[in-house]
């Protein structure tokens, strides 16, 4: 059942139009998750879900139901502002029990749930305190607590977790996906973070200026990014892309060559497919390899040590690239190394930057 | 529109204030086109004749310049005043100073006029009379042309300030500290701090305050009144002053209705200048 | 029951005897008046400028709310009666004259209230001209009689301030008068310029009333004769008044002769006696003595006249009723207790004069030659013309600002005339 | 506010002397009337003027026995009703203004200033010819509607000025937990932004009890005012500086009561922690 | 050379003791990141470093001068704020310049230096545009521009990249890591980011409740955190900790078992240490294994795609364990699997939670 919907939803603020044909849909319980970059309208787009922006034109729709005038607070949505929005003068409880109060609810049954959801954020010795009394992480828990207390139909959540710390993020995570599994509500939620995105999304959807580019799976963006803009949007670091001319071509079979490296061999999906311009190689299928044995030769720019795992940067013909190597992988700036791919998950993108299937794949 | 809160929430506004100010200024309107002197029978209509005779009397020049002057000199000594006590107190918790600042306030006009006015008196005043003479400050403020329009502004400013006061602390409280720590650590002093972040971002609350100063000073009468009568000669008669006596003294209604509608349209112009500049996008 | 509003100036003066000293509670005598004719009283007060306002809306909307007004002596009779805001008294003190008797009263306050013949209001409180001086100043000073020309009280008015100048008395004035702008300093400038021309030398030739203006198409003329008044009133002001005098109202006269600050309050002496009473200088209390105003060149004294009248409002829902109360309050039996509680050497009946209420108080002499100023008065020494209140206004701003030094005298008659010649023929007068 | 690092004593010393001068100047005139007001009538005006004295209290008595209670009450009801319905007329389209854009806010911001441009001298006749018209001449609420276009406009300027510091965020926290327009109003912008009701509440207050003109001119008997009664007494044929001041004195007293009450809600700092 | 140097600071709000007593040092030129929970005083102490904030007691050096007096305008210092405190009313041009603007510079060059410096952060377009106008993220990036521009001599950082998506997030740290090797000025940073403080640290405080728990370059808390919190706190997801027993004991030689464990076999310090009470494993030094080849069996509850692994949440009789796995590996929740550790890279606790070397290790 689609519980949400939106339909070729257009946005201007001004002359500019923010918002550019947006549909999409949204199952009964589904967990959708919209990225893109900063000021590509991911925020714009859940408030006119929220009823608190009118769409310039197109129609949202509840269910059956044609919602693009329904009042917000007729929507029964739960929301939780990139700005927190918490309510200054009223102490965390009252905070988040408001539309608890709004509906009536008795002042000790308000407290009971709001102590629930406290205890469940961590906040039930916060209870009292007024939000400028909080830390920024504190505020954004409230504003959590505020949406979960009064089950909405659906959530929408605007970058919940942008200001807490990595321990608790991953712990609010695992709780709002907790929390769907159980109230199995709709819930749209917009994040910068990707592992947030990949983790918690039954659908990503990824924008970009105001125009949705792919959405899916998270494993289908992240596996077949449709393009060269995905392929780099999703994936911390990011994708290796370089540069290829195709030397020779025999049907759908072609041998790539890039700036300073040996032959890459690839198979097109048809002979009519046009030749590759660029490779895309991820970093953790990307190695440093000893000498001779790697596609290409760089020398390392720095080596960033995660604890459990080492990005080496390096600098070669082709570019820079990024490879993700084991956290033992001793590795010093200037030294000169051999990188090579695991062609078999490599990325191929025509001269639009579109992709080509990759048939060694699979 | 009839489903959009906001016309709902503006009506009540728009119906009480249209009945009491649509209606005067209507009414207005036609008595500055009447020929309406009490002392003669008949009231009349008579074209421009009352703006023709305002725009030919003396009285009406002075008075334009007094009403500039005062309103220039006590505005800027106001603001600065109420700033300067905005922010001297910003930070101070006590409420002590704050309410005494706030004190004239509670006095009417007419009793401040008066009280000026008997303390400055030459001959019986506090300190036209004992403290000024003391202090080796021989003149007679009251009586003394400019010395009077002197006089009407310290009491005016004694009176009216602590209003702008309060606009201007409530505003200043409003103002984020990060501003204030953001433009510390770059450097600024004290006065660089004032320009760059607090009047900024008072701006619209200092056009307010200011707008509404305009008028006030514009409307004061009776603090005036009481103080010089507009004297000696005309040298405090500023046009709300020559307006009532147009009208109550000398009873030319359409006169005075004349007067009033000049001031109305000259202050309506400007404010709306003003308007444009300041508050358009504040 | 009828009830009826009146409007008058200065609680706790008018009437003390029938609303208390206070203005607010009435006495046994009013409540009688009250039971005895089914009517209810109802008084306000307020400051003079502010109730002429008030009564000139009420009239002017003719909303009738006031019954009966109170009337300064400054045109306001003349202006309002043209106006048709007022009640002409004809009719009812013929049909009625058990309740006022017009000529129990001195006749020059009722002259002061006819326009053209016919009587619109009644006086309760009126005065002439004279001055108050402190008689142990005069004497320190060698000054043994008051003046009786301008000419001797200039000499006076030297005397007085190089005798305080020797013995370096800063501040004690030769002279009190007032000279704040509007009305106020025309009262005795007026009463300067009749003394010095001998007419009130307003217009060519002196006429006094709209039609004699009319008829003559005289111009107003502040050069000629008018100038002389003027100047020596400003000069007075200047030389012997008070520093702050070009801003001195009637209360800052009081003040200062009650505070033994002024050697002389003149012409409208009445202002000092209202001083005296109250006043906890010793000097002033035992010293102050009554003088007739000097005269002028043109053999006529100094002028000063005032009447507080009431009359009945046009608009009134209750004429009749309303005529009875003001006879009531300008009958003599309410006037004799006036005196009483004032105390002030003044009435408008010559019988109180005489009586015992006064005598009593005050030496004989004294009170004859207040007296006097009374038939000595002429209650037009300005011209009675509607734009009487307009041309005092700018007349007394004229004098304020050639006391203060904001203009020259020249400059400030300069423009008196022109705004007085374009004026008069607004008005419609030279047509 | 806990003080930066480093401030410099001099700008605290600065900061005192302008402050010591700056209350001197403002709270002199007002010693000098309480001083007045328990002299005798001659004693106020004496020069030099006299420091130590006995004390008369009897301007204060006469305040009771002469009436002027009744202009007390009077001026409280009409401060009162004004400020009551400038804050029933004046918060909701405050509110309305601050969450408006473009032309119309503009419009009518404008028109709400314009409101106050005309002269009153001016607008004193077709004011009384207005209330005659509707029979409320001399009654309270004919001044505290008239004063209503002194300070409703003043009051929605000084509101709209606040409110838009208020973050639409909330209204819209507030509108998705289900409540109304009003219930925004009330449960959400009016607790932030008491303080500024409050102040708003006394400056209201404090210009209705103090105007003079308005209250003069459309009252006579029944409703007096304060202004109007100490303007009354202070003129022709008397003059009584000790019972004006005791008079002015107490008029102080309602005015400071009321400002003492609603400045209890002027809690600064209460705007903080709404947003990051 | 030191060039930030606190002494013992502390600071109280009310009666709340925020910092309790904190010393540290910052060498010239070092890049020191401060992480810890919310709300444990990261942002006070900067804002005390940056002398907006008074210690209660306790001093601060710059180079070898006392600066604890000295008032923050004097401390050329840049800071990036975690609210922005951009000026509402100039435009991002001025924003960035007001410094300059205080220091007299003429505008032109002002404009020069506003124009180099958004270009650098993808400004350059919005140079006239008014904070009000800006997403989230562009914000953040003028307030990092505005403490870019005035080459302080000290940079502070609160947070400044936790509005910005992945993608940029990644570009503005490399970025403010090149800056950093460029000027060489020291810098502090307090982030919730562990890629971020792993990768721009050259030193880590790890702060909690308002005290320094551990100090030193990433990979030495990484690698050998001082006690269970700091091995906790740091790596994402966090470290598993298993309670432990010592079935026998052989001098250094320990035998540990845990619920329905077979025995690990650890060697401790000396013969003296405590029995081991806790034992800690990184998910990456986890696997699942084949049936018998592991340490526990347990049930798969969830399996997160990140794309570039996979994390098998497990249900085992010693608690929750993740996995961190390759991104091909297969699970599906309800499996029953066997759990495997790398005893090599294993972290022991005493009863207190302070590590005890594991001399397995190394
Ligand atoms: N009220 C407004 N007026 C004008 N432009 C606006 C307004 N609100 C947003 N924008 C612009 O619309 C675009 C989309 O904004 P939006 O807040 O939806 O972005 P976002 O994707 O949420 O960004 P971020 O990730 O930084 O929060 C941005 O370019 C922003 O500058
Ligand atoms: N002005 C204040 N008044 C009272 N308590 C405050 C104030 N500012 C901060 N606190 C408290 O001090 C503690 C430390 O605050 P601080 O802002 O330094 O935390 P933080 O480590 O920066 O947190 P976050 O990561 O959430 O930004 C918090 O518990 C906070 O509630
Ligand atoms: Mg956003
Ligand atoms: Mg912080």
């Amino acid at each position: 059942m689609v519980a949400i919907r939106l339909q070729d939803i257009r946005k201007s603020y001004g002359p500019v139009e923010v918002i550019k044909g947006v549909s999409f849909e949204a199952e009964q319980g589904e967990f959708v998750v919209f990225v893109g970059p900063s000021g590509c309208g991911k925020s714009t787009i859940l408030r006119m879900i929220a009823g608190l922006e009118k769409p310039d034109s197109g129609e949202i729709y509840f269910g059956d139901d044609r919602y693009t005038d329904v009042p917000p607070g007729k929507r029964e949505i739960g929301m939780v502002f990139q700005s927190y929005a918490l309510y200054p003068h009223m102490s965390v409880a009252d905070n988040m029990t408001v539309s608890l109060r709004l509906a009536g609810v008795p002042k000790t049954d308000r407290r009971k749930r709001a102590v629930e959801v406290a205890r469940m954020l961590k906040l039930d010795e916060l209870l009292d305190r007024k939000p400028a009394e909080l830390s920024g992480g504190q505020r954004q828990r409230v504003a959590i607590g505020r949406a979960i207390v009064r089950d909405p139909k659906a959530f929408l959540f605007d970058e919940p977790l942008s200001n807490l710390d990595a321990a608790l993020r991953v712990e609010t995570r695992l709780e709002i996906s907790r929390l769907h599994q159980q109230i199995n509500t709709t819930m749209i939620y917009v994040t910068h973070d990707q592992t947030e995105a990949m983790t918690m999304a039954d659908r990503i959807v990824l924008l970009d200026a105001g125009q949705v580019v792919q959405q899916g799976t998270p494993l289908e963006l992240y596996r077949n990014p449709a393009n060269l803009f995905v392929a780099t949007f999703l994936g911390s670091p990011k994708m290796n892309v370089l540069d290829v001319a195709a030397v020779s071509r025999d049907g759908t079979t072609a041998q790539l060559t890039m700036a300073g490296a040996s032959h890459v061999s690839v198979t097109l999906p048809s002979p009519e497919t046009a030749d590759p311009k660029s490779i895309g190689v991820r970093p953790e299928d990307t190695r440093i390899v000893p000498e001779g044995e790697g596609v290409l030769s760089g020398t390392i720019i720095s080596a960033e040590h995660l604890g459990s795992e080492v990005l080496v940067h390096t600098e070669t013909a082709a570019g820079q690239i990024i490879a993700k190597m084991p956290p033992d992988f001793s590795a010093h700036a200037g030294d000169t190394v051999w990188v090579g791919f695991n062609v078999a998950r490599a990325h191929l993108f025509d001269a639009d930057g579109l992709t080509i299937n990759n048939h060694a794949r699979q | 529109m009839l489903r959009d809160w906001r016309f709902w929430f503006f009506l009540p506004t728009l119906l009480a204030l249209g009945i009491v100010v649509l209606f005067p200024t209507g009414y207005l309107l036609w008595m500055s086109l009447a020929h309406w002197i009490i002392t003669e029978p008949g009231v009349y209509f008579d074209g421009l004749a009352n703006f023709r005779t305002l725009f030919r009397s003396a009285s009406f020049y002075d008075s334009a310049r007094v009403t500039a002057l005062y309103l220039f000199f006590s505005t800027v000594i106001m603001m600065v005043f109420a700033m300067l006590m905005a922010l001297a107190l910003q930070h101070s918790r006590s409420g002590i100073l704050r309410s005494a600042i706030v004190l004239p306030l509670v006095i009417p006009p007419v009793v401040a006029g008066f009280t000026w006015r008997f303390l400055l008196n030459g001959e019986i005043g506090f300190l036209g009379a004992w403290l000024f003479p003391m202090v080796g400050l021989d003149v007679n403020m009251l009586s003394n042309p400019s010395g009077a329009l002197v006089s009407v502004i310290i009491a005016d400013v004694w009176s009216r300030t602590p209003f702008m006061f309060l606009i201007f602390l409530a505003a200043l409280q409003g103002i984020p500290r990060d501003y204030y720590e953001a433009v510390r650590l770059d450097g600024a002093t004290a006065v660089q701090e004032f320009f760059t972040v607090t009047l900024p971002l008072m701006r619209s609350a200092v056009a307010v305050a200011l707008l509404f100063r305009v008028v006030d000073a514009i409307n004061t009468f009776e603090l005036i009144y009481v103080m010089t009568k507009g004297g000696p000669g005309r040298a405090t008669q500023t046009l709300s002053l020559l307006g009532w006596k147009t009208a109550f003294q000398n009873y030319d209604l359409g006169g005075a209705a004349a007067l009033g509608v000049v001031m109305l349209v000259v202050t309506t112009i400007s404010a709306g200048i003003m308007f444009a500049r300041f508050m358009r996008k504040a | 029951q009828t009830e009826i509003n009146v409007v008058g100036f200065g609680a706790g003066f008018a009437w003390a005897d029938l609303f208390g000293a206070t203005g607010a509670e009435k006495t046994q005598k009013l409540l009688d008046f009250e039971k005895e004719h089914d009517i209810v009283v109802n008084m306000e007060f307020a400051d003079e400028d502010v109730a002429r306002q008030k009564v000139l809306l009420d009239l002017v909307n003719g909303t009738g709310d006031y019954d009966l007004v109170m009337l300064g002596s400054d045109g306001a009779v003349q202006t309002f009666s043209a106006a048709g805001y007022l009640e002409a008294l004809g009719p009812y003190l013929e049909t009625a004259p058990d309740l006022f008797d017009p000529a129990k009263v001195y006749p020059p306050f009722l002259e002061a209230n006819t326009v053209a013949g016919e009587l619109y209001a009644l006086p309760y409180y009126s005065f002439g001209a004279g001055a108050v001086y402190r008689k142990d100043l005069f004497d320190k000073y060698g000054i043994s009689e008051f003046p009786k020309t301008t000419e001797e009280m200039a000499t006076a008015l030297q005397t007085l301030k190089d005798g305080f100048a020797a013995d370096g008395i800063t501040d004690v004035y030769p002279l009190t008068m007032r000279g704040a702008p509007g009305e106020e300093p025309s009262l005795d400038l007026n009463g300067f310029v009749y003394a010095y021309a001998g007419y009130p030398a307003w217009f060519e030739g002196g006429p006094t009333t709209p039609e004699e203006i009319k008829a003559s198409k005289a111009q107003p003329i502040f050069t000629g004769d008018f100038k002389e008044g003027f100047s020596t009133f400003v000069n007075w002001s200047r030389e012997y008044g008070p520093p702050g005098i070009a801003g001195h109202t009637w209360v800052d006269m009081m003040n200062l002769y009650a505070q033994g600050k002024a050697a002389i309050l003149f012409p409208s002496a009445i202002n000092a006696f209202a001083g005296i009473p109250s006043s906890e200088v010793p000097e002033v209390k035992e010293f102050s003595a009554f003088a007739p105003s000097p005269a002028g060149p043109s053999g006529k004294v100094v002028q000063s006249f005032w009447t507080f009248s009431v009359g009945v409002s046009a608009f009134s829902k209750n004429k009749q009723e309303a005529y009875e109360v003001l006879a009531f309050l300008t009958s003599e039996d309410v006037m004799r207790d006036f005196a009483e509680v004032i105390g002030w050497p003044y009435t408008t009946y010559p019988s109180i004069m005489h009586s015992p209420t006064l005598t009593d108080k005050w030496p004989t002499e004294m009170l004859d030659q207040i007296e006097a100023s009374f038939y000595d008065a002429d209650p037009h020494y300005f011209p009675y013309i509607p734009e009487l209140t307009e041309f005092m206004d700018h007349i007394g701003t004229a004098a304020s600002s050639a006391i203060s030094g904001a203009q020259t005298i020249d400059e400030a008659l300069d423009e008196l005339q022109s705004w007085a010649t374009e004026r008069m023929d607004r008005a419609g007068y030279y047509k | 506010m806990s003080g930066y690092a480093g401030q410099s004593i001099w700008k605290s010393l600065g900061r005192a002397a302008f402050l010591s001068v700056a209350v001197s100047f403002v709270l002199f005139p007002i010693l000098w009337l309480a001083l007045g007001s328990v002299k005798t009538r001659n004693g106020a005006l004496a020069v030099p003027p006299e420091f130590i004295f006995q004390p008369d209290f009897t301007a204060y008595t006469r305040i009771f026995t002469q009436g002027f209670l009744g202009s007390f009450q009077t001026s409280l009801t009409i401060a009162l009703t004004n400020v009551v319905l400038t804050m029933v007329l004046g918060v909701p389209a405050a509110y309305a203004l601050t969450r408006m854009t473009g032309k119309v806010q503009e419009n009518l911001s404008f028109w709400l200033l314009s409101v106050r441009m005309a002269p009153l001298f001016a607008v004193i006749i077709p004011l009384y010819v207005l209330f005659r018209g509707i029979g409320l001449l001399d009654t309270p609420i004919a001044v505290a509607l008239a004063h209503l276009t002194l300070t409703l406009p003043m009051a929605i300027w000084m509101l709209v000025t606040y409110f838009r510091s208020i973050p639409i965020d909330l209204d819209q926290a507030a509108l998705l937990d289900g409540a109304t327009r009003l219930q925004v109003l009330w449960i959400v912008i009016l607790p932030i932004a008491r303080p500024m009701l409050a102040s708003v509440g006394i400056i209201v207050f404090i210009f209705s009890w103090n105007e003079f003109l308005l209250a003069f001119i459309l009252t006579s008997r029944d409703a007096q005012t304060v202004p109007v009664a100490v303007a009354s007494m202070a003129g022709t044929m008397s003059f009584d500086w000790p019972l004006i001041a005791a008079v002015s004195i107490v008029s102080m007293i309602p005015a400071l009561l009321f400002v003492g009450v609603a400045q209890r809600h002027i809690v600064s700092g209460l705007g903080a922690g709404a947003v990051k």
